[in-house]
């Protein structure tokens, strides 16, 4: 299982990673994820794939759809969908 | 924003991931929690969160609430205790079947009965997790358990009948695969004036799933998509359509005074007023 | 017969007059047991009644039955035991409001839930008479106690949907006005193979009574006689027409297999029969 | 309140009383009875009367229909109707 982090940590991170040019709809945090694979399971549009490292990826980023419910169904907060960007 | 919109009613210095095994369903329930809390709009400081002991009572240290982590079963008690000496507070318990039914029956009743001002989020996985796998006042009968290795010969309650019978003005039952649902139920509970039970059906992969052979935690909530019945069509299908299924949807909602307003009206003929 | 038909089911040696107070409803009840198990032609020796503490669970000590005074609240957990070191034993509970569901809340569901077969005849005489009239969880709300002189805050159980929604096969209440309605719910619970409730609505003249200044014995049962109804007429009125009216008669009757016979199979299992 | 007595001593009392000739419709045993008058209130015939000493007794025995109200009803188990005599 992945090391411990704290709500502050994962929020540094998850900001470095936006800095650095992050922009696809969904945003995995891998220190917080178990790979249960729901997230996986039950995306409509098989936007997300297991990674070797076993924790998702995004295979299908134009497909998504935003309906969240990878978001809503992540028991560890370790996914969310992303706010559409400003044009 | 570009953080998960749960992460500000996180407690930021507390050690995650979470404690539940991979695929529990209990932070499923706890996102729904959140997400409810923000959608009525409430502040962190007018939330209580108050738990007994097992596995889904292990949520407030996660939850930057005020908060509350009791001894078994006496979750409503507590939150009865803070919700008299300041009901402005919204009391959320956060208890499991266990927890809730066994040990701690005669509170979730007699809370029911008193219509004492708290939403009750019941997790119902149908076994205690924690301690290694013992049936519960919830595992179906003929399921087995650490301790029914030929299926338990008891019978389960239904929380949501139970809390109606004993006098709760909101009972609902909402699956962690429809979150969504979840989430309209607890906030709908939350807006209660009154004891009120959301009974959320959480799969424990681990412990219930591996005994009972039902696979992982994706085959869990897959068994949740494919056997949920809304409690509105329920009532138009034949018993047997809905035998072995899991009913949703709210069970009782009624509007009767809750205790802390009538316990003041006895303060007020005491001093005479 | 030149002598009272109840006296063969009493104890000799006991002295009578019993403990109970001039027009204390619980002496009806009993001679409405003793004519239910002589109505089904059981023998003494077949019938074990169990009582926890309260002015009802004195009976024990008058009916020659095997018999069993137990802890408060706890007379069901211990026929629980009865029943399972002899399932032929007719199992008979005699209990009041505040042994069965203020301290006993927890057994009288949980028993009701597993389908002990029992009948728990719960005489309910909404209010602690044996310690100086406290309320109980049967006190109306708004009535008086020792303890609420202003009135009672809580709501009260209505112990038969409480039964109901645990798991009881039969529900059923009676008053002592109608003492021969009562033998007869008695008859048919004695009758049931599951866990049975026959809740027998009881006048307290002393105490309760005194506090709420509804007179003497006479005069609550003349109440008793004038404000019941049964449910199948209450089904058909309007709610204000019921409300505040004792409501008799059957309110649900099951067929499920009880508790011993389930435990069998599991025996039978674990045997590899 | 009346002197205790067992269930024995009640029996031997009443069957002395039937003995000398006791034949009146309704029997009240008077030690047990706690003079609570249930019987006498909801008697259907006004058969029963509080007597002097604050039992009931049998004004009216002539009127008794034997509908054994008084005996369902007696909280002590201290009244009973009798047989009908064999004739």
């Amino acid at each position: 299982m992945a090391k411990n982090t704290t709500v502050e940590e994962a929020r540094a991170a998850i900001e470095q990673d936006f800095k650095q040019g992050y922009d696809l709809p969904v945003y995995v945090y891998k220190p917080w994820c178990k790979s249960c694979e729901i997230c996986v399971a039950f995306c409509p549009k098989q936007v997300l794939e297991m990674g070797e490292d076993r924790k998702p990826r995004l295979a299908r980023p134009r497909d998504c759809i935003r309906c969240r419910q990878c978001e809503l169904r992540c028991p560890d907060l370790a996914i969310f969908v992303c706010e559409e960007k400003a044009k | 924003m570009k953080i998960h919109p749960a992460y500000e009613m996180l407690r930021p210095d507390k050690n995650f991931p979470n404690v539940w095994c991979p695929g529990c369903g209990h932070g499923i329930v706890q996102g729904a929690i959140i997400r409810a809390v923000q959608k009525l709009g409430l502040d962190r400081d007018e939330m209580a969160m108050v738990s007994g002991i097992g596995c889904s009572s292990r949520m407030p240290v996660y939850c930057d609430f005020n908060s509350l982590h009791t001894a078994h079963g006496r979750a409503i008690a507590f939150a009865t205790g803070v919700k008299l000496h300041n009901p402005k507070l919204h009391v959320i318990v956060i208890t499991g079947d266990g927890d809730a039914l066994a040990i701690g029956g005669n509170h979730f009743i007699h809370a029911a009965r008193r219509n004492v001002e708290m939403t009750v989020v019941l997790m119902n996985n149908m076994i205690y997790g924690m301690t290694g796998g013992q049936y519960s006042p919830t595992t179906p009968i003929g399921k087995r358990a650490s301790t029914a290795p030929y299926g338990t010969a008891e019978r389960d309650f239904d929380p949501c009948s139970l809390a109606k019978a004993a006098g709760a003005v909101f009972a609902a039952r909402g699956t962690v695969y429809n979150a969504a649902e979840l989430e309209k139920l607890i906030t709908q509970a939350l807006a209660k004036k009154g004891f009120a039970l959301v009974e959320a059906v959480s799969p424990c992969p681990t412990l219930y799933g591996r005994l009972n052979r039902e696979g992982n935690a994706v085959k869990m909530m897959q068994w949740q998509k494919e056997n949920t019945v809304n409690v509105k069509a329920a009532e138009k299908l034949p018993p047997e359509k809905v035998r072995g299924k899991i009913v949703t949807g709210v069970f009782h909602d009624a509007e009767t005074p809750g205790y802390t307003e009538i316990y003041d009206r006895v303060i007020a003929k005491a001093r005479g007023a």
